[in-house]
C-alpha cells in the first residue's frame, strides 16, 4: 500500500493500473448508462424523472467521498510529514468541485418537476451548495499563494476546518426536517430502495468512482512531474 | 507560563470546550434548522396572522378541493393535527393526496393558510410502478410505506 | 504574575496601536452607516418592508464591515516583524491567536456593538428586539473575529487574492447568521438559539488558536 | 551556551547549507558572512527554533534548544531587518510600549543616555514614521538595550548606517561582550569590527 503515500511509487502504479481503471470506466458507464436509461423501471411515484438519481446520488456520494479522503491526507500530511498528501489535496480538489458541481445542476434538474422548486434554502441544499464554494476557495488559494511551502500546508489546515461541514451534510437530513428526502442508503437498515432500482445506482456509482480515479491519477501525475521541474 | 505548558493549556481547554460546545449545539439544533414547522407544532404555538412560514406534512386524503383551475383547497396533516390550505398556482407533478408537501404562506386567519408556494416532499422509497401494484393486492403496502 | 503583566502590556501595545490608527475604526463605523443610508434609499421609503429586513441588513453589514478590517488583524505586525518579536517574547503562537482575536473584538466590533441602538432607529427596528440583538451580535461578532483570525492568518503569505479571506469569513459565518436573525424572528426559542450560538462561539474559540497559531508560524518560518 | 552542531537546512529538498557548528559562549561575537540568498537569515530562524533543522541540532545550556526554549527567548533579542517600531507613534510612546512590554529593568536614566548616543533624543515627539531609514534602523537598536538580554541575534545590523553609527554599534558590541554577553549577527560586507569566530556561509 505504499504507492498511496510515496510519489514515486505511486507513478510506478499509475502506469500500471490507468489503462485498466480507464477501460473498467468506459465499460462501467456504458452498462450504467444502458440500465438507467432503458433496462430500468419507473417509479411508482416520480415515474421516468428518477432516472435522474442515477447521476446525482453518485455525485453527491463521491462529492463527499472526496473531501473525506483529502480531509484524511491533511490529517497525514500536517501531522505524519507525508509530502504526497499536499500532492493529493493540490490535484484532486477540482475533481471534487466538479462532482459537487454535477450533484448540484443534476440536483435542481430533478427538484423543478418534483419538489416544483430548482432550489430552496433547506439544510442539504444549503450545506452542499457551501462544500461547492470550499471547494473553490481550496482552488483558489492553491492558486493565490506564492510560496509552495506555506500554501500547501495552509491549504491543508483549511481543509481541515471546512471538514466540519462534512457531517452537516450527510446528516442534515436526519438531523432536521428538510425538504429533501432523508437517505436512502445507509448502513443500520437495509435500503428502502427496489433491487432493480438499485443495480443501475451501483454500477453508475462505480462508473463515476472509476473515471474519478483515473482523472485524479493523471491530475496527480501532472502534479509530481510540475513539482520535480520547478525545482530543477 | 512555559510555551510547553501554553501548549498543555491548549490541549486541555479545546478538549473540553470542544465536547461541551457538540454537547451543546446537538441538545439544542434538533427543533430549531427546521426548513418548516410540522402542523402539530404549529398547533402548540401560536404562530403569528400573516408572518410567512412554511408548513410540512402530508397532503390530507379526500381533502383535495379543485376551486378554479388554478386554485386549489386542500388539508396539510402530520396525523395528529391538520391544517386547511388555500393555494392559488401551478402545483408540482409530485403533488397529490397522501402524498408529503412542504408550503410556504402566512396564516390569512387563525385556520386558514394562504400559500404562496407549495413544494412537493418525495421520501426515500424507490420502487418500480409495477410492483407497488403488487403491494396493494397483497395489503403489505400499507404497513410498510405510508 | 510576570506573564499576567506581559498580557496586559500586550493589550497596552495594542491600544496604543489602536489608538493612533483611530481614524480607520471610525471609518469604519462610517462605511457601516453610509451602507445603512444606501440600504434605506435603494429599497425606497416603505418602514413596513425596512424594519422586516432591518435585521438582515445590520447583518450583512457588520460582516462586511469587519471583513474590510481583516488586514489589520495581523498583517502589519506580520510585515514589520512584531509578531516574531511578541513570540520571542513568550507567547505562544495560539496565545498570541487568542490575545489578538480579543483585541480585535474590543477594537474593532465593539464599537459596532455600540452604535447598533442608532442603526437600530434608521431601520425602524423596534425597541423590544434590542435585548435580543444585543445578545445574538455580542457572541456573533466573537464569532466573527475567532474567524477573522483564523482566515488572516491563513493569508499572510497570500500576496495576489485579498478577498479570498473575506470569502473564507462569510462562508463559514453562515450558520452564524441563520441562527442569530432566527433569534429575532423567534423570539420563543431565544434560550435555544443562544446555546446553538454560544456552541459555534466555543467550538470556533478552540479551533482559533491550533489553527491560527500554525498559520502564523508557518508564515513566519517561510517569509 | 548556545551550541550548534552539524546543522543542516534543506528548502523543497533543495540543500540551503550543510553541516554548520558554531558555538556562542558569553563574551563571544559570531559573525556570518555570505552573499545574498546564502541562507543568513534561515540560519538566525533556525537558532530561533522557527525553522526545523534536517539535519544537526542546537543546544541551549546543554539541553536541546526545543526543550528549553522559553529560557532561550528569556535570554535573547532578536533584530530582524524590518522597522518593528510602530509607524504611527512617537519615539517616546515606542519606548514605552517596549519598556513594558518587555518588563524592562532598565531605568529612565539610561535609556536617555542610550537616546543620546543614537543622537535621537532631540526627535522623542516625532512620530517614527517621518523618521530617515537610518534613524529608524538606530531606533531599532534601543531595544537591545531595553531588552537587556545576554544573547543578541541580528540580521544585517550594519547595513545602510554611516561610518558614526558603525563606530557606535563597535563600541556597544564590545560593550556588551565585556559584560559577559554574547553576539551572533550577519552581514554581507566586512565590518571591520572585532569578532571571535566566523563562519562563512
Amino acid at each position: 500500500m505504499k504507492f498511496l503515500v510515496n510519489p514515486s511509487k505511486f507513478n510506478e502504479m499509475a502506469d500500471y493500473i490507468f489503462k485498466p481503471v480507464l477501460i473498467i470506466s468506459v465499460i462501467l458507464f456504458a452498462i450504467g448508462l444502458l440500465f438507467s436509461f432503458y433496462l430500468s423501471p419507473d417509479d411508482y411515484q416520480q415515474g421516468s424523472t428518477v432516472r435522474i438519481m442515477y447521476v446525482h446520488v453518485p455525485s453527491a456520494w463521491l462529492a463527499l467521498l472526496t473531501y473525506a479522503i483529502m480531509t484524511l491526507y491533511s490529517i497525514l500530511a500536517l501531522a505524519f510529514r507525508i509530502p504526497f498528501g499536499f500532492i493529493f489535496n493540490t490535484a484532486v480538489a477540482p475533481i471534487g468541485a466538479v462532482f459537487t458541481l454535477i450533484c448540484i445542476i443534476s440536483g435542481s434538474l430533478w427538484g423543478k418537476p418534483m419538489w416544483g422548486t430548482w432550489w430552496v434554502w433547506d439544510a442539504r441544499l444549503t450545506s452542499v451548495a457551501i462544500l461547492f464554494i470550499i471547494y473553490l476557495i481550496i482552488i483558489f488559494m492553491n492558486l493565490s499563494f506564492e510560496n509552495r511551502i506555506v500554501r500547501e500546508k495552509v491549504v491543508a489546515i483549511f481543509i481541515l476546518v471546512g471538514s466540519v461541514n462534512l457531517p452537516i451534510v450527510k446528516f442534515s437530513v436526519d438531523w432536521w426536517n428538510t425538504l429533501h428526502q432523508p437517505a436512502t442508503i445507509s448502513k443500520l437498515s437495509k435500503p428502502s430502495i427496489d433491487p432493480s432500482m438499485m443495480t443501475p445506482l451501483i454500477i453508475m456509482t462505480f462508473a463515476f468512482i472509476m473515471i474519478g480515479i483515473a482523472i485524479a491519477i493523471l491530475r496527480i501525475k501532472t502534479e509530481i512531474i510540475s513539482r520535480k521541474s520547478n525545482l530543477g | 507560563m512555559s510555551l510547553r505548558f501554553q501548549r498543555l493549556l491548549f490541549i486541555l481547554l479545546t478538549l473540553v470546550i470542544i465536547l461541551s460546545a457538540v454537547l451543546l449545539i446537538l441538545y439544542n439544533t434538533r427543533e430549531n434548522v427546521s426548513y418548516f414547522y410540522t402542523p402539530s407544532e404549529i398547533d402548540k404555538s401560536d404562530i403569528k396572522i400573516n408572518k410567512i412560514i412554511r408548513i410540512g406534512g402530508f397532503v390530507e386524503n379526500n381533502s383535495f378541493n379543485k376551486i378554479s383551475s388554478s386554485s386549489f383547497k386542500f388539508k396539510i396533516t402530520d396525523e395528529k393535527a391538520s391544517i386547511l390550505v388555500t393555494f392559488k398556482g401551478i402545483l408540482p407533478d409530485l403533488f397529490r393526496e397522501g402524498q408529503g408537501a412542504v408550503i410556504e404562506g402566512a396564516f390569512v386567519d387563525k385556520n386558514i393558510f394562504n400559500a404562496t408556494n407549495v413544494f412537493a416532499k418525495h421520501d426515500e422509497n424507490y420502487m418500480p410502478a409495477s410492483i407497488k401494484e403488487d403491494l396493494k393486492d397483497t395489503g403489505y403496502w400499507n404497513k410498510k410505506y405510508k | 504574575m510576570n506573564f499576567l503583566n506581559k498580557i496586559i502590556f500586550f493589550y497596552y501595545r495594542e491600544y496604543k496601536l489602536n489608538m493612533s490608527g483611530v481614524q480607520d475604526i471610525l471609518t469604519n463605523i462610517i462605511f457601516f452607516f453610509v451602507s445603512i443610508f444606501i440600504f434605506i434609499f435603494s429599497i425606497g421609503p416603505d418602514k413596513q418592508t425596512i424594519s422586516i429586513i432591518g435585521v438582515g441588513i445590520l447583518w450583512t453589514l457588520l460582516l462586511l464591515s469587519s471583513t474590510l478590517s481583516l488586514r489589520k488583524f495581523y498583517q502589519e505586525d506580520f510585515e514589520n516583524g512584531n509578531l516574531l518579536i511578541i513570540h520571542l517574547n513568550g507567547f505562544s503562537f495560539g496565545l498570541i491567536a487568542i490575545l489578538k482575536t480579543f483585541s480585535h473584538f474590543l477594537f474593532v466590533q465593539l464599537p459596532f456593538l455600540l452604535s447598533i441602538p442608532i442603526a437600530c432607529i434608521l431601520l425602524n427596528i423596534a425597541n423590544d428586539k434590542l435585548f435580543y440583538l444585543f445578545a445574538s451580535f455580542s457572541i456573533g461578532s466573537l464569532i466573527l473575529s475567532c474567524l477573522g483570525s483564523i482566515s488572516s492568518s491563513m493569508n499572510l503569505m497570500n500576496q495576489r487574492n485579498f478577498l479570498l479571506g473575506s470569502v473564507i469569513v462569510m462562508i463559514f459565518s453562515v450558520p452564524v447568521i441563520i441562527f442569530s436573525v432566527g433569534i429575532i424572528n423567534m423570539e420563543e426559542s431565544f434560550n435555544s438559539l443562544i446555546n446553538i450560538l454560544f456552541g459555534i462561539l466555543l467550538i470556533v474559540f478552540a479551533i482559533n488558536p491550533w489553527a491560527s497559531g500554525l498559520c502564523l508560524k508557518l508564515s513566519l518560518e517561510n517569509n | 551556551m548556545l551550541i550548534v552542531k552539524d546543522l543542516s537546512i534543506e528548502r523543497l529538498d533543495k540543500k540551503i547549507f550543510e553541516n554548520i557548528n558554531l558555538s556562542l559562549t558569553p563574551g563571544n561575537i559570531t559573525i556570518l558572512k555570505g552573499k545574498n540568498g546564502s541562507g543568513k537569515t534561515t540560519l538566525l530562524k533556525a537558532i530561533l527554533n522557527l525553522i526545523e533543522p534536517s539535519f544537526g541540532s542546537i543546544f541551549w545550556k546543554g539541553k536541546l534548544l526545543k526543550r528549553n526554549l522559553y529560557d532561550f527567548y528569556n535570554h535573547a533579542t532578536y533584530i530582524a531587518d524590518t522597522t518593528s517600531s510602530l509607524r504611527k507613534l512617537t519615539i517616546k510612546d515606542n519606548v514605552n510600549i517596549w519598556k513594558k512590554f518587555f518588563i524592562s529593568n532598565i531605568n529612565d536614566a539610561q535609556i536617555e543616555t542610550a537616546l543620546k548616543t543614537l543622537k535621537l533624543d532631540n526627535y522623542l515627539d516625532k512620530k517614527v514614521g517621518t523618521l530617515s531609514f537610518g534613524e529608524t534602523k538606530k531606533l531599532e537598536f534601543l531595544r537591545l538595550i531595553i531588552e537587556n538580554k545576554k544573547v543578541w541575534i541580528l540580521d544585517e545590523p550594519l547595513s545602510n548606517l554611516d561610518e558614526d553609527s558603525i563606530e557606535l554599534m563597535k563600541q556597544t558590541f564590545e560593550d556588551h561582550c565585556s559584560k559577559e554577553g554574547s553576539i551572533i549577527f550577519s552581514s554581507h560586507q566586512n565590518p571591520g569590527i572585532y569578532v571571535t569566530e566566523e563562519i562563512q556561509l
